[in-house]
């Protein structure tokens, strides 16, 4: 009986996918991959996942969609020109047969993982009390995998400068992003006045309660860097520009505290990125607040863009 | 915060049917998206996908019994109304310069 | 079937279907569309071997979990670079084509 | 009671899903952009409303009956500025034709 | 159990990370500074893992937290690993110093978009390297593709023309492509064997076909980031279109990253998996992109191309020792001639080709072109750049006593001893197309010009570091004399 509905939910699914990638027009699949965003999350839900629903329900329906619509608008009649490339029938059934295949090879695959499934839950339940946090991913994140976050962290670093070093030359140093103006009919503004004090409760609540519950600084930030956008957009406040120090500062600060505190671990407790006991939380807890601020910059800033525009003198 | 929601048994059946019968109307609410014809009609499609996932997902937590499926749902109602502000700009902005997409709007 | 294989399965076709995408659509942003589809579809692979894994009190194996966050800021940061390098090509060229033209002409090299 | 607070919870829940068949009908068979609109804002603000009202039962701390209000809150607060801003553009559009 | 000094692991890593942070807070004339506060620092770091391991038994191991894998993550350094961490701390190195003249910011000048993007990438893309090389577990390994996709992408459009951006994205979009790939084959991995852990996979893993498909997908992901022929086509205009200093950096080092990942996949993490037919069709792959390559070279104009189409050929000789290190009679692939000879190819290769790429810049610099069949009178006027690319010629040629000459030697003997004589043919004849177009080049060059040749001046240290690298190429052959092979795959990374 409760199979039907998830097997509705993973039709529409489906459909929503074919829809996104045949559909007539950028926009039209942008459209549906929000949506498409917004129902995948129902799917984390239902498989148990909910510190990843949480991230997808930001990322996926919220920060990307934005980005693509963004871009959308941007495409200047590419569009039109790109319909004249479209491959032929020889290659779209080439693409159709190796498509199928794929899904079909994994099909078998997944059919094929053995039961019952191996699982490092228990490990994670045994090894979780000397991270001293109760949320499990959290302890992943920032105590058996820690690396990982740190890289990630590090990731976003270098996609930032990789996106600022796209700017023209005669607008280093500027702002990214085009400029918004300030909405004349006003009810933008005003929502955008209203709207990010609540997303900021949400979000640091969200921090708040990942060391034990689902939520952290993925999903906080997420939060955080939809609300900047916000304000952005609606012309309440201007991009910050990529020669400010403050900028910068902010954007380093979170991997290099980070490093710093495994530097501390080394010291304390004898290993790069570990914690003696008792000291595991509060360190843990300093790495997340330093993260906060880098993940909501790099997130907003890779939204924003490139530097386009001069700072005004 | 912890715990779980009170409903089980055949309430949580009956939410979980609730909560697929209206992502389905939601879905459908997509084709207006699709056959326009203009973008006030996309907008509106958008802004009932978003606050149709937001009850469909605080449906389906209930269901699932996860209490904090609340802070999804929270999430959601608040990147989609984010992403309503994306797609209203968006439309604005090719509503005042039909030729040219570079203007912001 | 249990509902984490058919969602599996799922997923085992949104993979497909992005593939097809990437492949088939020539323009650049439907390209990244296509590209989040399938690394979705990964993602929720990913998503379902995590919840056969639940065990120890657990619903769902904190492990994979824990990488899908990880891998989904990861895809995002990608979509964002692509977006902006597409973005910079049509403002540069006013083209979004990605036909190879004879790199011959450029006199970018130093 | 909990018999009670379970039928209450049902009849809400039910209602609000009449709401979202509502809006979705209405923005498929409506004739123009203001009645869809209309159709669009009664399944935005009432259905979620009933939802979040059939649901309250069923929760069992405060915070996350507050959770479920400021869900409520912030669909409402998105629906009235995103359909003011819908009805600006159709007018728009209209007094262009 | 980390083992003693495996703490250098953490750091061959990070360092590079940290300065690259410090350097984007700084900024300016700071940026390039930080670079080269860190390239001594980590030549010494890559230096202090070669000796620990020398010292040592087994690879050095580091434990990160010291948790242990397959909840915790594990850096490992075997042979190959500590040999590319060395031969990346030089090549890095010396690429750093040519890119001065490019990329230095004078005292007192303002922070320029190129320069301050140039010297961050440098560091990043050298601390994903590393992480390629050290990191044991297969996520982390996502992470270091993903970050090294990142690092190299804007490399390629540093110039900011509409043709580079265009190589860039295409660039972009096949490795995206790629790393979902291979993300694909390491979930099902980890669904199948509930570790992602390359040493414990190799203990678990089952020669099935799901296995099989784990480690095709994985592979299949990372050819097309390496740019295997036939899903070359995005590496010539990227690699021929960036600044000289970045060139040298993508051809020379950034392909060995997913590269690299593949020999970790093949020979230590699934090598009871990979079956003779698979092996021979990588073998395919690799005889196709040499032939195809180097005759492609051969027919171009421009000199940056010729050196681009000659790198999609020498990915091939990487790729011939999959067939030729697998050992029939076992039924699997093992170590031994054939992987080192491909180790040592891999190093060659970066030396000289960024030696190449380095002087086809300078030569550019100097000549306002790269056109070869205007080359008269170069030798005369850029005597050590030209000196340097016929070095690095005959490093690719495989002449002696060259690190070229020492890999295609090792790999031939072992198509003899394998009996796999075929590809042999290949090799020999890979060496004299490329021979053919070096030639060419040299020969031009060495031409008496027809009216006297007008060049810009080039500077001496620019020079000098490619002669350098180019130098180094040439030597590396004469670590025949040391009992090299042995200490390359002497020591198995994996198990006990």
């Amino acid at each position: 009986m409760r199979a039907v509905v998830s097997l509705v939910v993973v039709l529409l699914l489906l459909w929503l996918a074919v829809w996104t990638v045949v559909a007539r027009d950028a926009f039209l699949a942008v459209v549906g991959f929000i949506a498409y965003g917004l129902l995948l999350s129902l799917v984390w839900v239902r498989l148990y996942g909910i510190d990843v629903a949480l991230i997808e329900a930001a990322i996926g329906g919220g920060l990307t969609g934005a980005l693509l619509l963004g871009a959308v608008g941007r495409l200047r009649g590419t569009e039109a020109a790109a319909r004249s490339e479209r491959p032929g029938a020889g290659t779209r059934a080439f693409a159709m047969v190796l498509s199928l295949g794929v899904t079909v090879v994994l099909v078998l695959c997944v059919l094929a993982l053995p039961e019952p499934a191996p699982t490092l839950a228990p490990q994670a339940a045994q090894e979780l009390p000397a991270t001293g946090v109760g949320n499990p991913i959290t302890g992943v994140l920032l105590a058996f995998r820690a690396l990982d976050t740190l890289l990630e962290a590090i990731v976003l670093v270098i996609a930032l400068i990789g996106v600022w070093s796209l700017a023209p030359d005669r607008f280093w140093g500027g702002r990214p992003g085009l400029r918004h103006d300030a909405d004349p009919d006003g009810v933008l503004a005003y929502f955008a006045r209203v709207l990010p004090p609540i997303g900021i409760v949400v979000g640091i609540y969200l921090l708040w309660a990942g060391a034990d519950h689902p939520g952290g600084k993925f999903q906080s930030a997420t939060i955080l860097a939809a609300m900047w956008m916000l304000v952005q957009m609606t012309g309440l406040a201007d991009t910050p520009a990529v020669a400010s120090r403050w900028l910068r500062a902010g954007v380093v600060v979170g991997p290099l505290v980070f490093v710093a505190v495994g530097l501390l671990g080394l010291w304390t407790a004898g290993d790069f990125l570990g914690y003696p006991p008792d000291w595991a939380k509060p360190m843990i807890v300093v790495i997340e607040v330093a993260l906060l601020p880098t993940l909501v910059l790099v997130l907003a800033l890779l939204m924003n863009g490139a530097p386009a525009r001069n700072v005004k003198r | 915060m912890p715990g779980r929601w009170k409903s089980g048994g055949a309430m949580a059946d009956f939410l979980l049917w609730m909560a697929g019968f209206v992502v389905l109307m939601v879905a459908l609410g997509l084709v207006r998206v699709a056959r326009g014809p203009g973008r006030a009609e996309r907008m509106m499609a958008a802004q009932l996908l978003g606050t149709g996932a937001t009850a469909a997902l605080l449906l389906f937590g209930a269901a699932t019994g996860e209490a904090a499926v609340v802070d999804v749902a929270l999430t959601l109602a608040l990147l989609s109304a984010f992403a309503s502000i994306a797609f209203v700009k968006f439309a604005v902005r090719q509503d005042r310069a039909p030729e040219d997409g570079e203007e912001a709007g | 079937m249990t509902v984490e294989t058919l969602i599996a399965l799922a997923a085992c076709a949104l993979v497909g279907i992005g593939l097809y995408g990437l492949i088939v659509q020539p323009h650049p942003l439907r390209k990244v569309v296509a590209f989040n589809v399938m690394g979705s579809g990964v993602f929720v692979i990913f998503g379902a071997l995590a919840r056969r894994g639940a065990a120890a009190g657990m619903l769902a194996d904190p492990v994979p979990q824990a990488l899908l966050i990880t891998a989904i800021v990861v895809a995002f940061a990608a979509t964002a670079m692509t977006v902006a390098l597409l973005l910079r090509l049509i403002e540069s060229t006013g083209s979004a084509s990605l036909a190879a033209e004879p790199p011959s002409a450029d006199g970018e090299a130093r | 009671m909990s018999f009670v607070l379970d039928l209450f919870s049902i009849v809400a829940v039910s209602a609000g899903a009449v709401f979202y068949l509502a809006g979705t009908v209405g923005l498929l068979r409506f004739p123009d952009a203001y009645t869809r609109l209309h159709a669009l804002t009664k399944a935005d603000t009432l259905g979620m409303a009933l939802v979040v009202i059939g649901l309250m039962p069923q929760v069992d701390s405060v915070l996350a009956g507050l959770k479920l209000v400021l869900v409520w809150l912030l669909v409402m607060l998105s629906s009235a500025a995103v359909s003011q801003l819908i009805a600006r553009s159709a007018r728009r559009r209209d007094a262009r034709t | 159990m980390s083992t003693e000094g495996g703490l250098l692991l953490a750091a061959a890593v990070l360092l590079p990370f940290t300065g690259m942070l410090f350097g984007m807070l700084a900024g300016g004339r700071q940026a390039q500074r930080i670079a080269f506060i860190v390239m001594p620092l980590g030549l010494v770091v890559a230096v202090g893992i070669a000796g620990t391991w020398l010292d040592g038994s087994g690879p050095v191991v580091y434990l990160l937290g010291g948790w242990a894998p397959p909840l915790g993550i594990a850096l490992r350094a075997d042979g190959p690993a500590v040999a590319m961490l060395l031969a990346v701390a030089g090549v890095v190195t010396g690429i750093g110093v040519f890119a001065l003249a490019d990329f230095g910011t004078p005292k007192g000048s303002a922070e320029s978009r190129a320069a301050y993007s140039y010297w961050l990438l440098l560091l990043a893309v050298w601390g994903s390297l590393n992480l390629v090389f050290v990191s044991g577990d297969l996520f982390t390994l996502y992470v270091a593709l993903e970050l090294l996709t990142f690092a190299a992408v804007p490399l390629v459009c540093l110039g900011g023309s509409g043709a580079t951006l265009r190589a860039a994205l295409r660039y972009l979009l096949f490795a995206l492509a790629g790393s979902l790939l291979y993300l694909l084959g390491a979930v099902l991995v980890f669904g199948a064997y509930g570790t992602l852990d390359i040493a414990q996979l190799a203990q678990r893993v089952q020669p099935e076909a799901a296995s099989w498909t784990m480690l095709a997908l994985m592979t299949a992901g990372l050819l097309a980031k390496t740019a295997l022929f036939p899903l070359h086509i995005w590496l010539p205009p990227a690699h021929a279109g960036a600044p000289a200093a970045a060139s040298a950096l993508l051809s020379g080092l950034v392909i060995k990253g997913s590269w690299f990942l593949v020999v970790r996949l093949w020979f230590d993490a699934m090598p009871s998996v990979v079956t003779m037919p698979a092996a021979q069709l990588l073998g395919a792959l690799g005889a196709g992109a040499i032939i195809f390559g180097n005759a492609v070279a051969l027919r171009q104009a421009r000199l940056k191309l010729l050196v681009a189409y000659s790198t999609v050929a020498q990915i091939g000789y990487l790729f011939l020792m999959f067939p030729l290190a697998f050992d029939a009679a076992a039924g699997r692939i093992a170590g031994g001639l054939a992987l080192s000879g491909g180790i040592m190819q891999a190093i060659s290769h970066a030396t000289a080709k960024s030696a190449m790429f380095m002087a086809a810049g300078s030569i550019y610099s100097a000549l306002g072109h790269d056109r070869v069949a205007d080359f008269a009178g170069l030798a005369r006027a850029l005597p050590l750049t030209v000196f340097a690319f016929g070095l690095g010629g005959i490093s690719l040629v495989g002449l002696p006593p060259a690190g070229g000459f020492l890999a295609k030697w090792w790999l031939l003997s072992a198509a003899v001893t394998s009996g796999q004589w075929w590809w042999a043919l290949v090799l020999l004849a890979g060496g004299l197309l490329t021979a053919a177009y070096v030639f060419v080049v040299i020969t031009r060059a060495l031409r008496a010009p027809v009216a006297p040749l007008l060049v810009a001046p080039v500077a001496r240290y620019r020079e000098l570091a490619t002669l350098g690298l180019a130098l180094a190429s040439v030597l590396l052959g004469l670590l025949a004399l040391f009992d090299l092979r042995g200490l390359l795959v002497g020591r198995p990374s994996v198990g006990a």
